[in-house]
């Protein structure tokens, strides 16, 4: 069968399915994508998924009906969408998954891509990059532990961290399974998720918060001083510097982020956050829409290399991402006009 | 016009029963006009009906569980607990699709009856022991998919079961064959049960309604289903899911309305001390609804499993509250007895109708969550003034 | 100022499709003690929450003059206020609240925005000695039997300033020594000069106490009887109320006894656990075929008890003892094994635990044999309508059709459904726990109709009841219960009230 | 030894009411033991207590619509939804923090109080119209957090009631003085109230316990009183969020126990229909009580929104089930008319003893959530067995 099968007259030609309208980041692409049409004949329509993969097949279904000709997708759980864009799939439709590689199936076209491993090693190579000496006590935290992109993100930055915890550049402050594996680069997902089980926020600020204020409960005077902090992502990385920012015996801390949320840019502006990881979403929805209207266009998109998705390597366009702080966030934030000046304080 | 009278006065008696039809009408009506048709069409409903599958099955089981006069809350974890076990049955021991659904449905019937065991035995309130069910399964999912992280299944016949289709034989104009006949059984049989009970009353010398009636209530039902199959037909078919609910809506429909036990299930719901003394043994009847929500909420691990191909992490999340709203959207009484298994199943298509139509129109989320609410509040509204009218 | 104290005037009151009250006049003389009678579903409750505010102003029509002024209640706090306090025929107590909350909750004795307890258990202590009630205050009400909570409803209401005091049915759920208190209360209450208004089935009552009687029949006055004048007799009590004679309460029958024995107890004892001791202790007893064995007894002396472990042992008390059916030695562990060995247990408390309100006539009389209407598991539904309206039939159950709500029918007539249940269970042991509270002489008369004919088909009726007339008019033998056991076996002809309660107060 | 015997008829007959206490012990005793005595520093404790807060008082608010028989769904997304309109109100209106707490408080009534309309007068099972609240205020907090994202609330003044301590005025050997003060306070005064309570009763001739029972209460709980004075005068002293508990405890525990209208909600929880005929206004209460819950709620969303200094767009989430869940082991009864306001809190000071001591000992997630899943049964098991017991 071919697309457009369906009568109506309210034809979309890219659908968008985004994962959640509970995180700010989703919502900005959001703005981003309807903008980027905006001046094109071509018609968009974007869905939440509100983080169910259930929902996720519900709206590839319902702009499937709607007579698209490529799929945006985003997905909330890359392994547990296979289903939904193969069906997109059957249509003829092009799918292009957005962010998150979808696994185990051939039915992805291209991916676009900040790639998140490669969030976590920028991460952790901050902190790497930010503290002196040695013994220097790392506190690690991650997202939800039924998250699959929790655990890129951790095993990115692990990767580049566990050589440095083996040498005893870091001492792990929090975590006594990773505690155990420290000598392991390459964990298993059974070993990440025995990790993530003991220090996950479930991506929620204050679980984040709870957790902070134990770990500081629990750890003696030889884990405080200088210490580092990985946090997942700006909302935990907030609640976690509150915390660590009331401990006395705390004497200075450097921790992640990212998003680049104006709440932590805020943050950054104040010391009270090192870094976050910024994603400059305009130019990752300006590849995937470039691609989108090539389709449409019936040209071949441009691609700059391929991903392995367990069955097939999915052609990719990858955008680097950009580490902010302190030093950096006016260049890469204001000057670049990703968010304006006005919107912070003490610039 | 004693036709209209007559309709008048049934339609008037009946409101509460048909006021769910209606509501479903005006709700299919509404987004076929704001859609230009595009929500009517075959595709559509197809796809809608399937989204709504592992739902409705829920809905019919939390809704016996409500007649009698309980609540479970533990259903939509078991569900993806259970469906997170057959992706692992299924692709880390490598048994059989004929095996493990079996095994499947015989664990959720055990969880059931376990809960079944600590409200009838025990004591505790469904509530609780439920609440307490909802936290053990969200721990017991991500326990078992822990070292994995969400579970691709690839095993075309178990995903069938979520995403295929039933065969068509031939294909007649664009028209699956194989549905159009079922289609026409089931009008069949339709007018025939409807005649032969009928007769049947009128031997007894029973009130019937006046034989105008009568015609046009075959002619309305005939219709319906008629235009359902001749929808379905034009996009797939009938799908596995679509037959898999209706088998569970005549099924347990049978069981409600025609057995004692069904008898004996509305009869504790009504009054379970009266009950006791009746001679049902109520803790009985408290296991089997349990251990029959187990049961389904296992079908609806599968459904569900299978419609994603792949089990997450997460899988089952408030699907409990979807199926309760479903439930009551269906007219089941909160204060017990009360309760149609075809409501329940009507009440999981109008939610699922509303996420797909606006889905459709682009209505923003947070918009749609508000307007579920708005619609669970009216309908159960609607449904506390014509009972009070009623009485 | 006139001599009522309270005139209801042309009071008219419509449930949906029911008329329950259809110009009513009621007038009550200030100081006297008034009886409303009528039959079952007469609309004297409706008539009462009427003046109540239970339903207030503006759902019924026609007027309220008390004390000379037409009122307007609202809701009931608004008569209280002028000290109507009206006792309903459904107890109105809270179980898990001790005695004294329960008596001044409404009325709390406050200090301050304060409620004043020390002050509360005193006066509580006053009200329970008023109504002659020997319990601890601060016990739970949901520890006492029927019969108490009766009196501390009482209690409750005298709690408040009272001066029309409202009784629905006060003494059906009493025996006669309580009924007998209630009624020197009421008394004394009058001396007082509170005045009183009284409904009542027990025509004796009425006749001993009231000043003046007001007889309702189908929601409408019929006539309003004068002591005085000699007019309150149960003759004319009973033409009014059923619009025609009845020469005789009890049916007449023969005595049709045979010998066999269909149930016996030996040495039978029921140990609760929950209260921790015995309900029943030591008890022998037997009934024979075609026999009614009269059940009497005070409240609490586990007659209701002794039913319970018959019937299945549907309480799970710990049973010792022997029970031969048919001579046959019998152990049941639930009620379902007892409706198969061919024993029937009609509750006292209909509503209760007796029948399926929400659910229609049809149901509830199908609903404790339906395996008998069904094959396989499933119900012949034509079978059931057959059945149902049999004992519609049979039993003059007065309802619009076999599929109204049972819940929407009078007292009487949910009575019948419930006997027709059992009936159709087809008993050999049919055990009746208060077959007539509450019920009025017309439907009495019929139930006892009844139960003559199911002992001539040679059935067999345990009859468990605290209305002495009853047991007397309608008993082959009696059997005396108190504290739970067996005090003493009376043949009928040697029978009277005074032995009775002799060996009930033993 | 009477003293042996007083005691044991005492506890015997008081198990149900000291079981939670008794709970409480063993769980910080195994705790403190497995760690080493980190659970009960004071430091710990200090911050159990704080991230205790914003469920403890959606806890004691629930509690009340369990005991008169309703229940409350929608109370987690309004707590979040209030919490987004104060850090709204705060930073984009730049009103000060004393007109938006009252405003906050203000809403929340109103909104618990349409709950409490829904409920009452329209007559909708209160399970249902807080399933549609739900899904109501989910939309809402989406809704108007969607310009901006999460909110950062930078006002140090409302940031203080989720992390700030009262002022010590003096530290003393590292304690906080003022603390100290409040709690030899608090122990003079539970003191005096005792013995003026028991000395009233001997004026009347009721039965008292026997001196020595009495004095050793007396020791006892001044002691527990001294203790936790003594943990967190050892941190940075009595937190904010710990004093505006201690607040809601006296005075729902005084409005539950001494006044009239306390007295009315247990009524109309213990039998509804006899507390409509007692002239008590069943509606009235139904509208306080939910009207209270919504103020509570209000209260939750401002100390959470405090606690994380922002407003996130899926704040409140679940919040309902753990208060529900705290207000269970706490001993409320799903029968109507039985609960305490202090069991509430014990019960929501179990649950977050348990995630704390959890974390500590760096117990995985999974196995954190059928821990307390486990707790939840077995509270409610102990609470019924005893329940039966004591009947
Ligand atoms: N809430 C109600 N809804 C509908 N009908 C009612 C309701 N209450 C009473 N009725 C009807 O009104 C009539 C009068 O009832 P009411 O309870 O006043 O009778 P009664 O004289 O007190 O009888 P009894 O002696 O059995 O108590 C009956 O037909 C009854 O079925
Ligand atoms: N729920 C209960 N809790 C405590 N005691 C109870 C309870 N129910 C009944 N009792 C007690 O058990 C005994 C028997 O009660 P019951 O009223 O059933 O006897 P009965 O002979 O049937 O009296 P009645 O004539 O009132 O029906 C009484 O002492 C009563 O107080
Ligand atoms: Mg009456
Ligand atoms: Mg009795």
């Amino acid at each position: 069968a071919c697309s457009g099968t369906t009568g109506g007259s309210s034809k979309v030609s890219v659908g968008i399915v985004l994962p959640t309208k509970d995180e700010p980041r989703w919502v900005q692409d959001e703005q981003r994508f309807k903008d980027a049409l905006a001046n094109s004949d071509y018609t968009t329509e974007i869905l939440f998924s509100q983080g169910s993969s259930a929902k996720e097949k519900e709206n590839v279904e319902t702009l499937l009906n709607k007579g698209i000709q490529v799929l945006i997708i985003a997905p909330h759980d890359g392994a547990a969408a296979g289903a939904a864009v193969e069906a997109a799939k059957k249509e003829g439709v092009t799918v292009i998954s957005y962010d998150r590689l979808i696994t185990e199936t051939d039915a992805v076209d291209y991916y676009v891509t900040f790639d998140s491993l490669a969030v976590g090693a920028a991460q952790g190579q901050y902190l790497l990059d930010s503290v002196k000496g040695t013994n220097v006590p790392l506190y690690l935290y991650a997202g939800a532990s039924s998250d699959n992109n929790a655990f890129l993100f951790f095993e990115g930055a692990w990767k580049v961290l566990q050589p440095k915890i083996a040498d005893g550049t870091f001492v792990i402050a929090n975590s006594t399974e990773a505690e155990a594996l420290k000598d392991k680069q390459e964990l298993t997902r059974d070993e990440l998720g025995k990790i993530l089980g003991q220090v996950t926020t479930n991506w929620d600020p204050n679980e984040a918060k709870n957790k902070a204020q134990t770990h500081l409960t629990a750890a003696g005077a030889d884990l405080k001083g200088d210490v580092a902090v990985l946090a997942p992502n700006d909302g935990t990385a907030r609640s976690i510097a509150d915390v660590f920012g009331t401990d006395s015996d705390i004497s200075s801390f450097v921790i992640t982020g990212q998003d680049a949320e104006k709440a932590s840019v805020q943050y950054i502006l104040d010391g009270k956050q090192s870094m976050t990881v910024f994603k400059d979403v305009r130019t990752l929805v300006a590849d995937a829409m470039g691609m989108a209207i090539d389709i449409l266009d019936k040209k071949t998109p441009t691609t700059t290399g391929s991903y392995n998705n367990g069955k097939v390597d999915v052609k990719a366009k990858q955008t680097n991402v950009i580490v902010v702080d302190k030093e950096n966030v006016k260049k890469e934030l204001i000057d670049s006009e990703y968010y304006k000046a006005s919107e912070f304080k003490g610039l | 016009m004693t036709l209209i009278n007559d309709l008048k006065t049934l339609i008037s008696k009946n409101i509460r029963d048909y006021g769910m039809y209606i509501a479903l009408l005006v709700i299919f009506l509404i987004f076929t006009i704001l859609t230009n048709g595009l929500f009517i069409s075959s595709r559509n409903i197809s796809n809608l009906l399937d989204s709504a599958g592992y739902i409705a099955v829920l809905a019919v089981g939390v809704m016996l569980v409500i007649v009698i006069r309980h609540i479970d809350l533990s259903i939509g974890f078991l569900a993806g607990f259970l469906g997170a076990i057959a992706a692992i049955l299924l692709m880390q021991y490598h048994l059989p699709v004929y095996i493990v659904l079996p095994i499947i449905l015989i664990l959720g019937t055990i969880a059931g009856l376990f809960t079944g065991f600590l409200v009838a035995k025990v004591g505790i309130p469904a509530f609780v022991a439920t609440l307490a069910g909802w936290l053990i399964y969200r721990g017991a999912i991500l326990q078992v998919t822990e070292k994995t992280g969400t579970i691709i299944v690839q095993n075309d016949a178990f995903n069938a079961i979520g995403n295929g289709y039933i065969p068509s034989i031939v294909q007649i104009n664009g028209l699956h064959l194989l549905s159009l006949l079922i289609g026409v059984l089931g009008i069949i049989l339709y007018n025939f049960s409807a005649v032969s009970t009928r007769r049947n009353k009128m031997k007894y010398n029973f009130e019937v309604v006046s034989k105008q009636i009568f015609i046009l209530q075959l002619v309305f039902v005939s219709a319906i289903i008629a235009a359902i199959t001749w929808i379905l037909a034009g996009y797939n078919g009938f799908s596995w899911t679509v037959i898999i609910i209706l088998l569970v809506v005549l099924v347990y429909h049978f069981l409600t309305t025609k057995t004692v036990m069904g008898r004996h299930i509305y009869a504790v719901g009504s009054n379970p001390e009266a009950a006791h003394l009746s001679g049902i043994n109520v803790n009985k009847i408290t296991l089997i609804v349990f251990g029959s929500m187990g049961l389904l909420s296992a079908l609806s691990g599968i459904l569900f499993t299978s419609r994603l191909q792949s089990a997450t992490t997460t899988a089952g999340t408030l699907f409990e509250l979807d199926a309760i709203a479903a439930a009551y959207v269906g007219g089941v009484s909160a204060a017990g007895g009360v309760g149609k298994v075809t409501g329940a199943i009507i009440g999981a298509i109008v939610m699922a109708s509303l996420t797909s139509g606006m889905n459709l129109l682009g209505v923003g989320i947070s918009y749609q969550y508000m307007i579920k609410g708005g619609v669970l509040a009216l309908a159960v509204i609607f449904d506390v003034i014509t009972r009070r009218k009623g009485n | 100022m006139s001599e009522y104290i309270l005139e209801m005037k042309q009071i008219s009151k419509e449930f949906t499709g029911v008329k329950a009250l259809d110009n009513v006049n009621f007038k009550v003389k200030k100081g006297e003690i008034h009886c409303l009678v009528g039959e079952n579903g007469a609309g004297k409750s409706t008539l009462m929450k009427v003046l109540s505010g239970v339903y207030p102003y503006g759902t019924y029509e026609g007027e309220i003059v008390y004390e000379g002024k037409v009122q307007q209640f609202h809701k009931i706090n608004d008569s209280v206020n002028t000290g109507i306090v009206i006792i309903y025929q459904e107890l109105a107590l809270f179980p898990d609240l001790t005695v004294y909350e329960n008596i001044f909750t409404g009325n709390e004795i406050k200090q301050g925005a304060l409620i004043d307890w020390n002050e509360t258990i005193v006066e509580a202590k006053k009200m329970l000695e008023k109504v002659n009630l020997d319990v601890n205050p601060e016990t739970l009400v949901k520890d006492l039997g029927v019969g108490k909570r009766q009196l501390i409803e009482i209690a409750k209401a005298l709690s408040k300033d009272v001066k029309l005091l409202i009784l629905d049915e006060p003494t059906a759920a009493l025996n006669e020594d309580d009924s007998e208190n209630l009624l020197k209360l009421l008394k004394e209450l009058k001396k007082q000069g509170i005045t009183c208004i009284m409904i009542s089935h027990k025509l004796k009552e009425v006749i001993t106490i009231a000043d003046s009687a007001t007889v309702i029949r189908d929601g409408q006055t019929i006539r309003t009887l004068d002591a005085s004048k000699g007019e309150i007799t149960e003759n004319t009590i009973i033409k009014n109320m059923v619009g025609r004679e009845i020469q005789d309460i009890y049916p007449k029958r023969v005595k049709n006894s045979h010998d066999e024995k269909v149930l016996e107890l030996k040495n039978w004892s029921a140990y609760d656990q929950k209260l921790g001791r015995h309900v029943v202790k030591n008890a022998n007893l037997h009934v024979k075929k075609g026999e009614i064995i009269g059940l009497a007894g005070l409240m609490g002396s586990g007659r209701t008890e002794l039913a319970l472990s018959i019937f299945g042992n549907a309480k799970a008390y710990k049973l010792q003892g022997d029970l031969l059916l048919d001579g046959m030695p019998k152990a049941f562990n639930h009620p379902s094994e007892a409706i198969k060995a061919g024993i029937a247990y009609v509750t006292e408390d209909r509503k209760g635990d007796g029948l399926f309100l929400l659910q229609d006539i049809k149901s509830n009389i199908s609903a404790a044999n339906l395996q008998r209407i069904s094959a396989n598991g499933v119900i012949n539904e034509n079978e059931e309508i057959k059945v149902a309206d049999r004992y519609k039939t049979s039993l003059h159950i007065k309802a619009t059709s076999l599929e109204q709500l049972v819940g929407k029918l009078s007292g009487g007539n949910q009575q019948k459904v419930s006997l027709g249940k059992w009936l159709f269970v087809g008993p050999k042991l049919l055990i009746l726990d208060e077959p007539t509270r509450g019920i009025d002489v017309g439907a009495k008369f019929e139930i006892y109709t009844v139960m003559n004919k199911l002992i001539e088909e040679g059935m067999s009726i345990l009859m468990i009841s605290s209305e002495l007339g009853e047991v007397l008019g309608m008993s082959d033998r009696v059997y005396v219960m108190g504290e739970g056991e067996i005090k003493g076996e009376l043949p009928i002809e040697n029978a009277d009230q005074e032995k009775i309660m002799q060996l009930a107060t033993q």
